[in-house]
C-alpha cells in the first residue's frame, strides 16, 4: 500500500489528537458557559472510528436536530420518536391548526412521563390548553390531570405534591402548567410562593406571549410592538408599548430554585433533555417553553416551529438553563438572522411593514431597530453567539447541542 | 370509583372527536427525485445506496448500487461525478463525496469478495455484445441479470476498452478493473477477447444472435493536420495511453508537449511526467476556465509539475521544437490568431484533440444510419437495423432522445443499462416501459435546519515525489469511519429517511409510525391539515394537497 | 357572677393574667370566661383583659361593662385612661404600686358610700415582688396572688396551679413564691378593709 | 378531657385529632391563633404525618388544599374576612370539584373600612359557593363541629366551613371538653376519596362544562346539599353517642314552648340571647330562641317546624345585604312562606359592636309588642349618621365617611367599648 500524505481533513485532525472543544459548565465569562459545538475537523479521541470496532461515531445524517434518528441507539432517541410514547395529550383535542402549545405540552409531558416512568400528575391552569383539552364530555389527557383555576396552578400543584409526600408516594411527580397569562400575570403570586418554598413541582409556562384563550389580549409576556386586542396597531406607537418586560426565567432564578430553563418547540432534543434534567431534581423547577400561536400571532399554522426557531436564532428568545440562580448552559445561535426575518411572517407585526410592499423595507425601521436591540442585548447578555475565529468554523456538525453523548456504538 | 358527573372525564376520551373534519388541505407523502440521481448518467439511485451506507450496511449499499452500475470500484475512481455537481448539499456547505463512497463500496466488495447475484431463470435468448468497454460490460451485465445468454466479443487482448486502454493506472489500478470485470463475467457471460468483429452485418446473419449491442467506443485519435517536419515526433494521446498497457512503454524524450485541453490531454501529460519527461507542457488555444478538462485533473497536473500554455496553438512541429502562435479571445470567447510566434523545445508532441470511432464494422449493416462519424439510434438505443442496438462513444448522443451528454464512461454505463432494458423488452416483443421520473427535489424543497453542518471528508493523496515517478494510485480511498461520516452527509433529498420529524411535530398526533423501513402514514381522522409536517420535513417528502370536494 | 377587668400595657401580660385567672377559677371547679380586648394595639399601648367567674355556665358574650374588680398592672395608667369606668360601687381595685394609696389622689373615688363599703383600693408592689422573686418586672402572676387574697374569688392554690400549668418549672416556682408573698401581704390589709366601718 | 382553654387552641387541638394530612397556614386575624397552634403540633410531631404549608396568600391556602384533597389527602385550613374573600374563587372551585376540604372561618367583618372585629359578612359572602356552613355557638361546639365537619365533608364529597365568631370565640378562654384521639379515631374513618389523582387511574378532573350539562352539574351539587340535611343531624346524633354530648345538628330550639316571639340567630350571640330570653321568661314574657347551626344547607323545613307556633319571629344577624336587609332573615322568611308570620330583622354586632343583653331585651320587647320595625339596626348611633348626612348634603367633597364618623365620635384609637 502506498503511504498517503496527510494534507488536512478529518483523518489528519483525528490523528493529531486535537482536543475536543467542549468546555466545562461555568467556565464562561458572563456566568454563561457554553456547550460548544464540536467540529468534525477537531474531533477528539472519541471521534469517528470504525463502527465495527464499537467505537463511537460522532456524526449523523441529520445530527440531532430532527425528532428521530434511526442511527442512534434506541436508548438515546427522543421520546417523541418512540412509537409507544405516552401521547399525554391525545388526538381529538380542539386546539387550532398548528397549535404550538398543544405540541409543547405533549413534548414536555411525554418527556416527563418517560423520566418518571409514567408516575406523574399534571395540574393545569385555565387557558387554551385546558379548554381545548377537556371540554365535557371528552378529555385528551392520558395522565392524571387536574384543572382548578387560572391563577392558582402553582399552589394546587404544591398541594398535590404535599399530599403525595404525606401519603408516602414520593415517586409520583407533579407538573404544573399554565400559559404566560397564568404564569407571568395572574399566577405569579402563587408561583413565587411555590418557588420560595421550593415545593417539589416542575412548573411549565407555555409562553405564547398573550392571552389567547380570551381572544389575544396583552399579557406581561407580550413583546414590544406586537399587536393584541388590547394593544391595537393604531396610533403613533402601534402595538404593545416598549416596557420594562417581565423576564420570568430570571425572576425564577432570583428565587435561587434548583433549576430554571428556557426552551422552544423548535428544539425537541434540548427540550426533552431539560425536562429530563428537571425530573432528576427535587424541589421547585421552572421551564419556560416558547410556543408560537398561529391565531394570536397572525401566522401560518405551518410556520409554528419555524417561528420558534427564528425567535431563538434572532436572539429574541434566549435559550439557556440555570441551576441555583446561576446560568449553567446557553444554546447558542446556530444560524443568526436579523429580527426582521422573524417579524415579517407574523400578522401581529404587520404594521411594521408596508402593506403595499410587505416584502420591502420596514415601514417603521426605528421600531424594528429597537426590537433588534433587544435581540442584540440578549445575545450579549447570554453569550448567544460564539466567539469569532473559534475552532468551530461556521456551524459545527457532529456534536449534540443537547449535550447527550453523541455515539452510535451499534451503528449497524 | 364513581366519578363526579361531567367534571371528571376519562383519559383519552377525546379520540371520539374526529378533528380530521377541520381540514381543507391534506398532507401526502411523496418521493421526489434527488438531484444526484437525476444527474447520474448511469442512472444510479445514489440516495438509496447512501441511505443503506449510513448505518454501516455496506454490503446492502453495494448491492443497491450494483443494481444500476456494476463497476463501482472503477467508476468511484474515474467518474467525473455530475451527481456531486448537482448535489444540494453544495448549497449548504460542500457536496457529498459520492464518488469516494462509491469507490469505498466497490473496494469493500472486492476486499470481501461480494459476488453478484446469480441470474434468474434462463430466457434462452442469445445476445451478442460487441466491445467490452463500460457500455458493453454494463449492457452484458444487465442482460445477464434479465436471464439472457450473453457473449462479449472484444477485439483487444484484454477486456475493458477505454477503461484499460485510455485511463492511466494511477487513476485506475488495473487489479481493480480486473476484479470488477471478472465479477461481471462470473455471472455467466462468455467473454471472447482478441476477436474483432470486422463486419457486423455478416456476423448477424451468420450467427444465431437474437439481438446485438455494439459499443466499440472512439479509439482513434483525431488528426489536426498540423504542419510538421519529417523528423518531428508526433504521437496521438490514444496511442500513448494504449501503449502503456504494452510490455514496453513508449519513448517520449525529456521534453513533451501535449496539444489539447481535454481530460485525455492531461492524462497524456501526467503519464509523460511519470515516464520521465522533466518538461511537460500542455498547449491549449483558449484559457484555463474554458478548458474542457475537469478542474481536478488540471489541478493534479499542475501539482505534478505539468506546465500550461494557454492561448496558444501549434503552428508547426519540427524535430526537437515546435512553433507556437499566441491567440486572443474574441468577444464570443473564440480564440483568434495574433500572428505572434514563439518557439518551444519539445522532443515529442502528443496530440489530444479528440477521438473518433472506427465504424467500419457497421458500415454494411442494412438500415444503419451514420452521420458525422457517429451512429444514430432511437430513444431505445436501437439502430436503424432491428435488433441491433448501439451505445457508448460511437453513437450520436442527441439521437438518444436525451440532452447531449459528455462522452464519458459513466454515460456509457448508462447506455449499457438502457440498451439492456430495451433489448429485454424488444426480445419480449414489448415496448420498453418508461421509467417514471419524479419531480426533482430541489434545494428549496429542503428544510436544511435539521442537517448538522459537516465539512466534507477529504480523501488522502499520494505524496508528490511518487506522483511524478510512479503509476501508483494518486487518490486514496476513504476508510470505514470516514466513509460512514461522508455517507451521513447525504440530505436524502426528496426521499423519506425516517427522521421521525413528521411523527414528532404533529400537534394532533395524526402521524402513525409504521416501523423501520415502513415509513409513516397520516391518520386523516385527526389530521387538521396545519402543514407543520410539510414545513418541517427536512427532505421535502411531504406535500399539501387540497381536499377534494 | 364575678367580673374582673385587668388594665395594663401591651407586653405586660394582661391577656395572660386574664387567662391565668380564668384557669384558676376553673381549677376551683367554677366556670370562667377570659377574653382580651379585641384591638389592634401594639406594645406599650393601654390594653385590658376580662375575666368572668361563675358557679354555672357562662353564656353571655357581652363585654364586661360593670366589673366587680379591677387589677391595674401599671399605675401610670391611673390618670391616663378612664380606669374606673363602670366599676361597681362596691367593687375593689388591686393596684400595682409601691406608693401608699393616700398619695395617689384617689380620694373622691374611694370615699365610702352610704349603701356599702364603697370602692376599696389595695396597693401591692407587684413589680418589686416580681423582680425580687423572678428577676423580671412582670407583675401579672404576683397580682393574681394578691387578687386571691382580696375577696377570695379564687384560691391561692388555684392561682398557683394556673401558674404552674402556664410556665416552666423554675419560672413557675418563682412566680408562685411571689404570688404567695403577695397573697400574704394583701390578706392582712383586705381584712382591715373588709371590716372597715361603712360610714 | 375538660380544659380551660382558648377557643382557637381548642379548635387546633381538635383539628389535630382529626389527623389532617395537609394544613395551609396564612395569617389573618382573628384566625391566626388556630393555625399557629396547629403548626406547633406539627412541629412537635404531635400531628404526624402532616404537611404544614406556609403559603403566600389565602388564595394559595385554599388552592393548596384543593390540590392536596384532589390527590387524596385530608386537607384543612383556616381564614377570616378579607382572607376568605381573597380565596373566594378557590372556595367556589373546591365545592365545584367536590373536594372535602375543611376550613375554619373565624368570622370577621369585611372592609372597607377595614375592621378586624367580628361579624358574619364574610360567611355570608360565600353562602352560595356550595360549601356546607356550620356555625358554632360556643368553643365547645366549635371544637366538636370540626370532628363532624371532616365526617360530613368526606362522606358527602363536599367542603365544610366551620364558622366561629372571631375574637368572641377564638380568643375566649373557657371550659372545653376536648375529645381524645381514640374517640376521634373511632368516629372519623380515614379519608377515602371519591376520586383521586393517581397514575394508575388517570382521570381528568376539572373539565370545562358547557350549557348542555352545567345546569345538571349544579342541580347535582344541590342534591348533595339536600342530602346533607339528612346527614348533618345523623352525624350529630352519632357524635352524641360517641362523645356523650350533643353538638351540631341543623338547628337548636331553646325555650320555644309556648313562645309567641321566637328569636333566630347564628353563632355565639345565641349565648347572650339565651340569657336575655331567660330573664324575659322570668318576667313572664313568652320568648324563645332557635339557634341555627347549619346555615348551608339551610334547613328550611326544620326552621318552619320550629317556628310553627311563633306569632312573630325576630332574626338577629351580624350581617346584612346592603340595599335590602337581612340575609339570614331572608332565608327564614322564605322558610315561613305562606305562614303569615312577620319577621323582624335585627342587624347587630357589625364590625364587633358589642351586643348587650339590655339592648336585645329592649328590642325583643318592642317586637313582642308589635312595635318593631321590619329592619332594625341595634344600637345605631343616629347622631353620627345625621351629621354625615348633613355634611354630604352641604358639600360635594366631604372626605371619607369612616374617618369623618370617627372624628365625630372623638376617637382615633378604638377601644373595647
Amino acid at each position: 500500500m502506498p503511504e498517503f500524505a496527510t494534507d488536512g481533513g478529518p483523518t489528519a485532525a483525528r490523528e493529531s489528537g486535537s482536543p475536543g472543544s467542549v468546555e466545562p459548565p461555568g467556565s464562561g465569562g458572563a456566568g454563561a458557559a457554553v456547550r460548544s459545538e464540536d467540529p468534525p475537523g477537531s474531533r477528539d479521541a472519541t471521534g469517528p472510528a470504525s463502527p465495527s470496532s464499537g467505537q463511537p461515531v460522532k456524526f449523523y445524517q441529520v445530527g440531532s436536530f430532527a425528532v428521530g434518528n434511526r442511527l442512534l441507539d434506541p436508548s438515546y432517541r427522543t421520546v417523541q420518536s418512540d412509537a409507544l410514547r405516552t401521547n399525554a395529550l391525545d388526538s381529538g383535542h380542539r386546539a387550532c391548526q398548528g397549535c404550538g402549545e398543544a405540541l409543547g405540552a405533549r413534548y414536555a409531558l411525554d418527556a416527563a412521563m418517560r423520566a418518571t416512568g409514567g408516575s406523574m400528575v399534571a395540574v393545569n391552569a385555565t387557558g387554551c390548553l385546558e379548554v381545548f383539552s377537556t371540554p365535557y364530555p371528552e378529555s385528551s389527557w392520558r395522565i392524571p390531570w387536574l384543572h382548578s383555576l387560572f391563577g392558582n396552578t402553582p399552589a394546587v400543584a404544591t398541594g398535590v405534591a404535599a399530599a403525595l409526600r404525606v401519603k408516602g408516594r414520593p415517586e409520583v411527580r407533579v407538573v404544573g402548567q399554565a400559559g404566560d397569562g397564568g404564569t407571568v400575570d395572574i399566577g405569579f403570586g402563587c408561583l413565587s410562593g411555590m418557588f420560595e418554598r421550593n415545593d417539589d413541582v416542575l412548573f411549565i409556562c407555555y409562553d405564547n406571549e398573550a392571552y389567547m384563550n380570551t381572544g389575544v389580549q396583552r399579557s406581561a409576556a407580550t413583546p414590544p410592538a406586537a399587536r393584541t386586542a388590547t394593544t391595537e396597531a393604531v396610533g403613533d406607537e402601534p402595538g404593545n408599548p416598549f416596557g420594562q418586560g417581565k423576564n420570568l426565567p430570571v425572576l425564577a432564578m432570583a428565587h435561587d430554585i434548583p433549576y430554571v430553563a428556557t426552551a422552544t418547540v423548535a428544539d425537541l432534543h434540548d427540550l426533552e433533555r431539560k425536562v429530563e434534567r428537571a425530573m432528576e431534581i427535587r424541589g421547585a423547577r421552572y421551564l419556560h417553553l416558547f410556543v408560537p400561536c398561529p391565531l394570536g400571532w397572525g401566522a401560518a399554522p405551518r410556520d409554528t416551529i419555524r417561528l420558534a426557531r427564528l425567535a431563538k436564532e434572532t436572539g429574541l428568545f434566549p435559550v439557556f438553563e440555570a441551576e441555583h440562580g446561576v446560568v449553567t448552559a446557553v444554546s447558542q445561535i446556530r444560524r443568526q438572522v436579523p429580527v426582521e426575518e422573524y417579524l415579517r411572517p407574523q400578522g401581529r407585526y404587520r404594521h411594521l411593514f408596508d402593506p403595499a410592499d410587505p416584502d420591502g423595507p420596514p415601514a417603521r425601521p426605528e421600531t424594528v431597530r429597537r426590537i433588534q436591540e433587544i435581540a442584540d442585548r440578549n445575545i450579549a447578555r447570554y453569550g448567544l453567539v460564539g466567539p469569532a475565529g473559534s475552532d468551530a468554523p461556521g456551524e459545527a456538525g457532529p456534536s449534540d447541542p443537547s449535550g447527550r453523548p453523541y455515539e452510535t456504538g451499534e451503528a449497524r | 370509583m364513581e366519578e363526579p358527573f361531567a367534571i371528571t372525564l376519562d383519559p383519552g376520551s377525546s379520540r371520539a372527536n374526529r378533528t380530521g373534519s377541520w381540514r381543507v388541505e391534506r398532507p401526502v407523502y411523496v418521493d421526489r427525485l434527488p438531484p444526484c440521481n437525476d444527474a447520474c448518467p448511469a442512472g444510479e439511485n445514489i440516495q438509496r445506496w447512501l441511505y443503506a451506507a449510513e448505518d454501516g450496511s455496506y454490503e446492502a449499499a453495494w448491492r443497491s448500487l450494483v443494481e444500476d452500475s456494476p463497476l463501482p470500484a472503477v467508476m468511484g475512481r474515474i467518474c467525473y461525478h455530475p451527481c456531486e455537481t448537482a448535489c444540494n448539499r453544495a448549497q449548504l456547505d460542500e457536496t457529498v463525496g459520492i464518488h469516494g463512497l462509491e469507490r469505498f463500496l466497490g473496494d469493500q466488495a472486492i476486499e470481501h469478495g461480494w459476488g453478484l447475484a446469480a441470474p434468474p431463470a434462463d430466457s434462452g435468448r442469445q445476445v451478442l455484445v460487441v466491445g467490452s468497454g463500460p457500455a458493453g460490460l454494463s449492457a452484458a451485465y444487465h442482460l445477464r441479470r434479465a436471464g439472457h445468454r450473453v457473449t462479449i466479443r472484444e477485439s483487444a487482448d484484454r477486456p475493458g476498452g477505454m477503461l484499460r486502454y485510455g485511463i492511466p493506472a494511477y487513476r485506475l489500478p488495473r487489479p481493480v478493473l480486473d476484479a470488477e470485470i471478472d465479477r461481471i463475467v462470473a455471472t455467466g457471460i462468455t467473454l471472447e477477447c482478441g476477436q474483432p468483429v470486422a463486419d457486423l452485418a455478416e456476423t448477424m446473419t451468420s450467427e444465431p444472435w437474437d439481438a446485438v449491442f455494439v459499443a466499440v467506443g472512439a479509439q482513434r485519435g483525431r488528426d489536426a493536420g498540423i504542419p510538421a517536419g519529417d523528423s518531428a515526433r508526433i504521437l496521438d494521446a490514444v496511442t500513448l495511453l494504449r501503449g502503456m498497457e504494452d510490455q514496453a512503454p513508449p519513448m517520449l524524450g525529456r521534453r513533451v508537449a501535449v496539444y489539447g485541453g481535454g481530460n485525455t490531454a492531461l492524462d497524456a501529460a501526467r503519464t509523460a511526467r511519470r515516464l520521465g519527461a522533466t518538461d511537460t507542457v500542455v498547449i491549449y488555444r483558449r484559457t484555463r476556465d474554458r478548458m474542457p478538462a475537469h478542474e481536478s485533473e488540471v489541478e493534479d497536473a499542475l501539482d505534478e509539475g505539468v506546465r500550461m500554455r494557454w492561448l496558444s496553438t501549434i503552428a508547426r512541429v519540427e524535430q526537437g521544437s515546435l512553433l507556437l502562435e499566441r491567440m486572443v479571445l474574441d468577444e464570443h470567447g473564440f480564440p483568434q490568431p495574433t500572428g505572434e510566434l514563439e518557439e518551444l523545445g519539445a522532443d515529442t508532441v502528443v496530440l489530444a484533440l479528440g477521438q473518433e470511432s472506427d465504424l467500419s464494422l457497421v458500415e454494411r449493416v442494412p438500415g444503419i444510419e451514420i452521420a458525422d462519424g457517429v451512429v444514430r439510434v432511437g430513444s431505445d438505443l436501437m439502430t436503424g437495423r432491428a435488433g441491433l442496438f448501439a451505445g457508448g462513444d460511437m453513437i450520436d448522443p442527441a439521437s438518444a432522445d436525451r440532452p447531449p451528454e459528455e462522452r464519458t464512461a459513466t454515460v456509457a454505463i448508462g447506455h449499457g443499462k438502457r440498451a439492456a432494458r430495451a433489448i429485454d423488452a424488444w426480445l419480449a416483443g414489448r415496448r420498453p416501459e418508461p421509467v417514471p421520473r419524479h419531480e426533482i427535489a430541489g434545494f428549496d424543497h429542503l428544510n436544511t435546519w435539521y442537517y448538522s453542518d459537516a465539512p466534507p471528508t477529504v480523501q488522502p493523496r499520494l505524496d508528490l515525489a511518487r506522483r511524478q515517478s510512479t503509476f501508483d494510485e494518486v487518490v486514496g480511498g476513504l476508510d470505514e469511519s470516514t466513509a460512514l461520516f461522508e455517507a451521513r452527509r447525504c440530505l436524502s433529498c426528496g426521499n423519506c429517511f425516517e427522521c421521525d420529524n413528521c411523527f414528532g411535530v404533529c400537534p394532533d398526533n395524526a402521524v402513525v409510525k409504521l416501523g423501520p423501513g415502513l415509513r409513516y402514514r397520516f391518520d386523516y381522522d385527526y389530521c387538521k391539515g396545519c402543514g407543520i409536517c410539510v414545513e418541517e420535513c427536512p427532505c421535502g417528502a411531504i406535500v399539501m394537497e387540497p381536499e377534494q370536494v | 357572677m364575678f367580673q374582673v377587668r385587668i388594665h395594663g400595657r401591651g407586653g405586660q401580660g394582661v391577656v395572660t393574667a386574664a387567662e391565668l385567672l380564668s384557669v384558676a377559677a376553673f381549677f376551683d371547679g367554677r366556670w370562667s370566661q377570659a377574653f382580651p380586648s379585641f384591638g389592634s394595639e401594639r406594645t406599650g399601648a393601654p390594653i385590658v383583659g376580662f375575666c368572668r367567674i361563675s358557679d354555672g355556665e357562662i353564656r353571655t358574650r357581652e363585654p364586661v361593662s360593670t366589673p366587680d374588680a379591677l387589677i391595674v398592672q401599671d399605675p401610670t395608667l391611673l390618670h391616663q385612661v378612664d380606669l374606673f369606668s363602670g366599676l361597681r360601687d362596691d367593687g375593689f381595685v388591686l393596684l400595682n404600686t409601691s406608693r401608699p394609696v393616700e398619695e395617689l389622689g384617689l380620694g373622691a373615688l374611694t370615699s365610702p358610700r352610704r349603701d356599702g363599703p364603697g370602692i376599696r383600693v389595695i396597693t401591692l408592689p407587684a413589680t418589686e415582688l416580681a423582680i425580687a422573686h423572678t428577676g423580671r418586672p412582670t407583675p401579672n402572676a404576683v397580682l393574681l396572688g394578691g387578687f386571691a387574697a382580696a375577696g377570695g374569688v379564687v384560691s391561692l392554690d388555684a392561682v398557683a396551679g394556673a401558674i404552674e400549668q402556664r410556665f416552666a418549672g423554675p419560672v413557675a416556682r418563682a412566680n408562685i413564691a411571689a404570688a404567695t408573698e403577695a397573697f400574704r401581704s394583701v390578706s392582712a390589709r383586705w381584712k382591715e378593709l373588709d371590716h372597715a366601718p361603712t360610714d | 378531657m375538660l380544659r380551660q382553654i382558648e377557643g382557637s387552641r381548642a379548635v387546633a387541638e381538635t383539628v389535630a385529632l382529626c389527623r389532617p394530612e395537609v394544613v395551609c397556614a396564612y395569617p389573618i386575624s382573628p384566625q391566626t391563633h388556630i393555625i399557629e397552634a396547629v403548626g406547633v403540633l406539627v412541629r412537635t410531631g404531635a400531628l404526624a404525618p402532616c404537611e404544614f404549608v406556609n403559603v403566600e396568600s389565602e388564595f394559595a391556602a385554599m388552592s393548596v388544599s384543593i390540590g392536596a384533597s384532589a390527590a387524596g389527602a385530608r386537607a384543612y385550613t383556616a381564614t377570616a374576612s378579607q382572607g376568605l374573600l381573597f380565596m373566594i374563587e378557590a372556595v367556589y372551585n373546591a365545592a365545584g370539584l367536590g373536594l372535602p376540604v375543611v376550613m375554619t372561618l373565624a368570622n370577621r367583618a369585611v372592609g372597607a373600612p377595614i375592621n378586624i372585629w367580628n361579624d358574619h359578612s364574610d360567611a355570608m359572602a360565600v353562602r352560595d359557593s356550595g360549601w356546607i356552613q356550620l356555625f358554632a355557638e360556643t368553643n365547645q361546639e366549635a371544637a366538636d363541629l370540626h370532628i363532624q365537619a371532616f365526617r360530613l365533608a368526606e362522606s358527602l364529597s363536599l367542603p365544610v366551613m366551620v364558622a366561629m365568631d372571631g375574637f368572641i370565640l377564638t380568643h375566649a378562654i373557657e371550659r372545653v371538653d376536648l375529645a381524645t384521639q381514640e374517640q376521634v379515631d373511632a368516629f372519623l374513618p380515614p379519608y377515602e376519596p371519591r376520586q383521586v389523582l393517581d397514575p394508575a387511574d388517570p382521570v381528568s378532573i376539572g373539565a370545562m362544562v358547557g350549557p348542555e350539562a352545567f345546569e345538571e352539574v349544579r342541580y347535582l351539587a344541590h342534591l348533595r346539599q339536600v342530602d346533607a340535611l339528612t346527614a348533618i343531624p345523623a352525624v350529630a346524633s352519632e357524635f352524641a353517642e360517641h362523645f356523650g354530648r350533643s353538638s351540631g345538628g341543623l338547628l337548636r330550639p331553646y325555650r320555644c314552648e309556648g313562645a309567641d316571639t321566637v328569636v333566630v340567630a347564628l353563632g355565639s350571640v345565641l349565648g347572650t340571647i339565651k340569657d336575655t330570653v331567660d330573664a324575659m321568661r322570668d318576667d313572664g314574657l313568652a320568648v324563645g330562641v332557635v339557634g341555627i347551626t347549619s346555615f348551608r344547607p339551610f334547613p328550611a323545613a326544620a326552621v318552619r317546624e320550629a317556628l310553627a307556633a311563633a306569632r312573630r319571629v325576630v332574626v338577629v344577624e351580624k350581617a346584612f345585604s346592603i340595599g335590602f336587609g337581612g340575609v339570614l332573615s331572608t332565608d327564614v322568611a322564605m322558610a315561613l312562606t305562606g305562614s303569615g308570620t312577620p319577621v323582624t330583622t335585627v342587624v347587630a354586632g357589625l364590625g364587633g359592636r358589642p351586643i348587650t343583653g339590655a339592648s336585645l331585651r329592649e328590642c325583643f320587647e318592642a317586637a313582642a309588642a308589635g312595635r318593631a320595625e321590619p329592619l332594625v339596626f341595634l344600637d345605631l348611633n343616629r347622631s353620627l349618621i345625621d351629621r354625615d348626612l348633613e355634611r354630604s348634603s352641604a358639600r360635594r367633597r366631604t372626605g371619607p365617611t369612616a374617618e369623618n364618623v370617627l372624628r365625630d365620635l372623638g376617637t382615633v384609637a378604638s377601644g373595647p367599648t
